[in-house]
């Protein structure tokens, strides 16, 4: 740690120590959320999400494609995130490191684990035709708080996806078949406080993370701790409430956005 | 062939209704990225790109340094969902051509020797493609350069011109039209692309790639076109660098 | 879908006989290699893992190295004869994960800051799996860096606890049973896996990754018996390197 | 720039300033071309160019595939080349560079613009099977130029493939049908002085560079601006006129060299 | 060479031109030979060798492919060889580098070449389907001699491994159909003593590596010299002559361990 | 199989006309580049072969230097074009073992410790293969050390020697011969091969390889022709270095 980050540290310790964040949120509050759709329209779906300063841009294309062997009717999601140079000085180009394929790899699972995708839907002739959904997911701007950005940039590009029927000789385009998302918050965790979507400064002094996938009722659909530091087990009780009472508002949100 | 495909009607509208010597919608919106030094969000038909400009910064690795001047990197990437078919994350060998003679381009136009050993990272990333995303993303470079505070010598703009509508049936030359800023579908069908950029001050010609086929008298025409393109385009730039400039005002 | 398998019987029994709070068979074993400076293998169920620890050594290449402590760096690799379906060889998209979040929770637990600019690696190799190989892998982990005398608060444990059983024929929730350590077929058409990792002195979870559905109240069944796994595993560590030095000392 | 490269480009530029080069050329004179064809009897047509000491051999191999999708009837080229370390100190083995993926695409753009590969008799089978024409350039030995001599032999090579339509049981083999090939002719500048077929020297202190490909109608089918510095339209209509008067020189020694 | 390898040379040198080894073996003799069979349930044969301290796993796989065009009724062996950074300090993880490479190969001509496995009988339909046998050799524990260890793990797993034909319904699964496996023994030479089955020290200081297979009537089915030393013929016929008679021992071990 | 074709007739000819212990033809000529420090371009039957030496030069990267000598670094490449099938660009993994094989022959013969941490770069391109590539490229490499000026104890030089016909229809061996030097269906079809390279002077051998089967007495007929090709190679090596150094004087 350097010196200007060991300050930057204890200045926004001593902040949360009383309830208290450089922006002037609540330790469980999220910054402002925006989300728009139908960017690209290139893109069988896409959405911008701007969480506080951090932007990511989703796109979804879809694809005919061999079911594998073992979900003979079952279409097939893949995921992919690029830590774009654009969005950071710290991101370089060339082929994903571990955070883009952890940030793909826990987006992908909240996406898989919610069954937001019907893929039993997408079987087009049972062992050999299903579509494939490639969610393609570029961050744009970094500012803090990836998991969730990309996440609810994926699920409302995902919300107002058209299938390709006709492109594909296969009918008229119809809407992706979709069911209730898991809506995902992450926290960060520095000395003993906890706080909610944290900005890039305080993603920097944190010592553990901790992103929880929840659904409309209130279950919990997909986990992943990250970083050095570790939860007692009521640490982890609390984030869970936090994450389900944020998860709420964000999927009201989200809703409006894709106008559901 | 598609050349069944007519391109240009009688009375010398294109298929989407523009004028031979007419460029398509651009909106230019300047210093959209936050963490970005400068960046620049342009739209020019269906083309959606973002540009960011990281620097001047040291280069690494060191054996990319020039202890005399800065290096100048530019990144062309296209995003898997900016095409029709998916296209697979990552550069491929167009994208690598278009970031060397991108960055050979802007190099003419930036104060290289001011910053020795440095490097200034320009990251052109297209969210939709749809014909001439190479001259959006340079002159969305541009943009973000100037955004950036980076010293240049002007602010560089690209544009094309190209022909088509020259092969009749048999595929045999007609004539054709030299026209300004290629659609899609005129870049499918049509029967040469002529991309160049310029520093707009001097009339210099900084990048020039030509594909298809011209007469001499044609090229010289495709070249004047695009000459005039890039000018209508250069004052487009100003006008998005000043508007941001303003509301930076504003906000004061 | 499969889910008229019967994972659980009336009477609480699971497919492989146990009970619902009962581990598969572990057999640990500490310093089975000649050359890592403290090694493991590890039986747990099906799997079968050797890891190996080298280090503390200078972290190369250097701009990895941290002026002020130790990297932990775990590489989880699976061979290719490891799976019904031939593996290929090399990292994949999921060991590159398991790695990362390996490493991570190691590093809370080894005393870093004693080895400035040094790397402690450790090697997982599942040379056969069948479900819960990051747990395993973890384990053995944890009892190589032991036994390579790696300084460290307590000896890391990991252990997976998760939901079976609650999808009826019609694939409608109903009910389903928290259960220890998934096997095999528990993993494929279960409901929910929460595999974590522990400090077994503090209780401090070092590693939580969740898949499925759970509701609180089954997330919290879950979470205290996987960390009742981890200390029931605990134990076994410790023999293992107890007989592990036993040994030592009848050869000397 | 090195001390010994700027007191080579003062030597240089004043020679050329007064009409005059290295070795007693013209300004716009190319250096002596050699072509050879039928090296390797394994290629479906192969050639050797020396423009001076620069050394290019271009392999044809041929192959039956399935076409895109978008071009049903059509064969395929593929064109790759390779600045082997064999050629130059300065060229190292690995994966192709940016200089190497820019001439391989550059001659692929000249070869495909023209027209001489003949793509839509390259059909054997509608939708299912035609050839692919994979053009593979080998350079040998590097003094300049590489553009022009990369072209040159992939064209000697091209215009002397027989198509292998015995070894893939489609009857007797042919020659590859083609038609008229454009010329490629590179020229540099240096402060203000522009010249054609610069050798090594010559690319090292130069500024900009260009490639003008030109047909037997005195057209223009291809052109690559390279380098960091900029043209002059004035200056472009030059290069332009040369190319095509140089273009007519070498297209007459091209076709000897092969027989037509 | 360091200084301390260079006192480890000459100590080892001065042992073994007495005839003396650091571990009290003579010079053509191998370490305590270890070999366990059916380790991995997974696998369709696998096997662990322990040369010394060197440990090996290999493991076998099978998948049904396609044949070879110029091979149409035959099976297709690939073999792969990882130097785990599990085994060495000095092992790094990435793609196979020159060593890891040459271990493979030489493993796999000593199979090929002596047709242990038979290949013909491994057609399920003529130019369509074949068994593909993959062989994958993991080095646990590095103490020397890689390729006998990686060799004789090989023939062991293959000796033992069972065809899954009926994962495939293709009938019950039935034992590999193989013949006379040929057995491969590796001498080093430092300065002009030749020593067999080198441990890690001895190997550190070697000039030069051959690696012989030879078969149960006594020929030799596959060579191979390595690193900068040279060898007379003398010695090559020496060296022959000594991987004969371990061959002989080695082959009835294994034969033991394979219950043949 | 195809161990019908008939690769040695009852007169002992091969199916190319040459008797037992006879070489295909061979043309070497040295010095045949102009930025290499030392070139050789070689004819062995349908092998057409290019080498070039660069070097001695600073070893790049750093950490492959050696302090107390040169580094030989051969690269064997094979042009895409230059077999029936075309090849992949690129080195596979055939191609990186004959680079590593054929650069530790070479370091035997090269007075490395003449200079220390430099590197002695041989790149050997294929642009014809037509069986024996390997001896092909090393004995033009051979050359082109010595026409680069790089001190060595000897030029080194490569032959191999095989086994044919001894499959009867049947599979069965039937005896079968002895030959020098493989052509391209004796190396297909043939029963073993064994290419070696020694230093002419002193006989030592520098590489050897082996495939296929021989009987011990086979082994030492084959070696004894191995090496006697190596021989006569050696002088017409030693042709094409005089005739350089002739033409130079000629030229001065």
């Amino acid at each position: 740690m350097t010196i200007t980050s060991s300050i930057k540290r204890d200045y926004l310790y001593n902040l949360a120590k009383n309830g208290k964040r450089q922006d002037g949120r609540d330790l469980f509050k999220f910054r402002n959320i925006t989300i728009e759709t139908d960017l690209i329209s290139k893109a069988e779906g896409s959405a911008r999400v701007k969480i506080g300063n951090t932007q990511v841009v989703a796109g979804i294309k879809m694809n005919v494609g061999e079911p594998y062997p073992d979900t003979p009717n079952s279409g097939v999601i893949t995921t992919a995130a690029e830590l774009n140079p654009l969005a950071s000085p710290d991101f370089e180009s060339g082929p994903p490191r571990e955070d883009a394929i952890e940030l793909a790899r826990v987006v992908d699972r909240g996406i898989r684990e919610s069954g937001v995708i019907e893929l039993d839907k997408l079987c087009i002739e049972p062992k050999e035709k299903i579509w494939i959904v490639f969610i393609d997911i570029h961050i744009i701007d970094y500012d803090g708080n990836l998991f969730d950005a990309a996440s609810l940039a994926a699920l409302a590009a995902i919300l107002t996806t058209k299938v390709p029927a006709k492109r594909f000789d296969l009918g008229e385009d119809y809407p992706l078949p979709v069911k209730d998302p898991a809506i995902s918050c992450t926290s960060v965790k520095f000395n003993d406080v906890l706080i909610m979507d944290p900005s890039l400064d305080e993603e920097e002094i944190a010592e553990a993370r901790i992103t929880v996938a929840t659904d409309s009722n209130g279950d919990i659909r997909a986990m992943q701790k990250g970083l050095k530091g570790s939860y007692t087990v009521d640490e982890i009780k609390k984030i869970i409430k936090v994450s389900l009472d944020n998860g709420v508002e964000i999927r009201k949100k989200l809703f409006e956005s894709v106008g559901k | 062939m598609e050349s069944d495909i007519k391109l240009i009607d009688a009375d010398g509208k294109r298929l989407d209704g523009r004028k031979i010597d007419e460029l398509r919608k651009i909106k230019i919106e300047a210093g959209v990225l936050h963490r970005a030094d400068g960046s620049c969000y342009l739209e020019w038909g269906g083309n959606k790109v973002v540009a960011a400009v990281y620097g001047p910064r040291e280069a690494i690795p060191r054996h990319s340094q020039n202890p005399l001047k800065a290096i100048v990197r530019a990144r062309y990437n296209m995003a898997a969902f900016s095409v029709e078919d998916r296209k697979r994350p990552g550069p491929d060998r167009r994208s690598r051509e278009i970031s060397k003679v991108t960055s050979e381009a802007l190099e003419k136009i930036v104060l290289t020797d001011k910053f020795p050993r440095a490097a200034i990272d320009v990251n052109i990333e297209v969210l939709e493609a749809e014909a001439g995303t190479r001259c959006a993303g340079l002159t969305a470079a541009g943009v973000a350069l100037a955004d950036a505070g980076i010293p240049m010598t002007d602010i560089p703009v690209a544009c094309a011109a190209g022909k088509i509508g020259s092969n009749d049936e048999n595929g045999k030359k007609t004539g054709g039209h030299v026209v300004l800023d290629l659609g899609k579908r005129e870049d499918n069908f049509g029967d040469a692309d002529l991309p160049i950029a310029i520093s707009p001050r001097t009339g210099e010609i900084i990048l020039l790639q030509m594909d298809g086929h011209l007469t001499l008298e044609e090229f010289d025409q495709a070249l004047t076109l695009a000459i005039k393109g890039c000018n209508i385009i250069s004052e487009i730039q100003k006008d998005a660098l000043l508007e941001k400039y303003q509301k930076g005002l504003e906000v004061d």
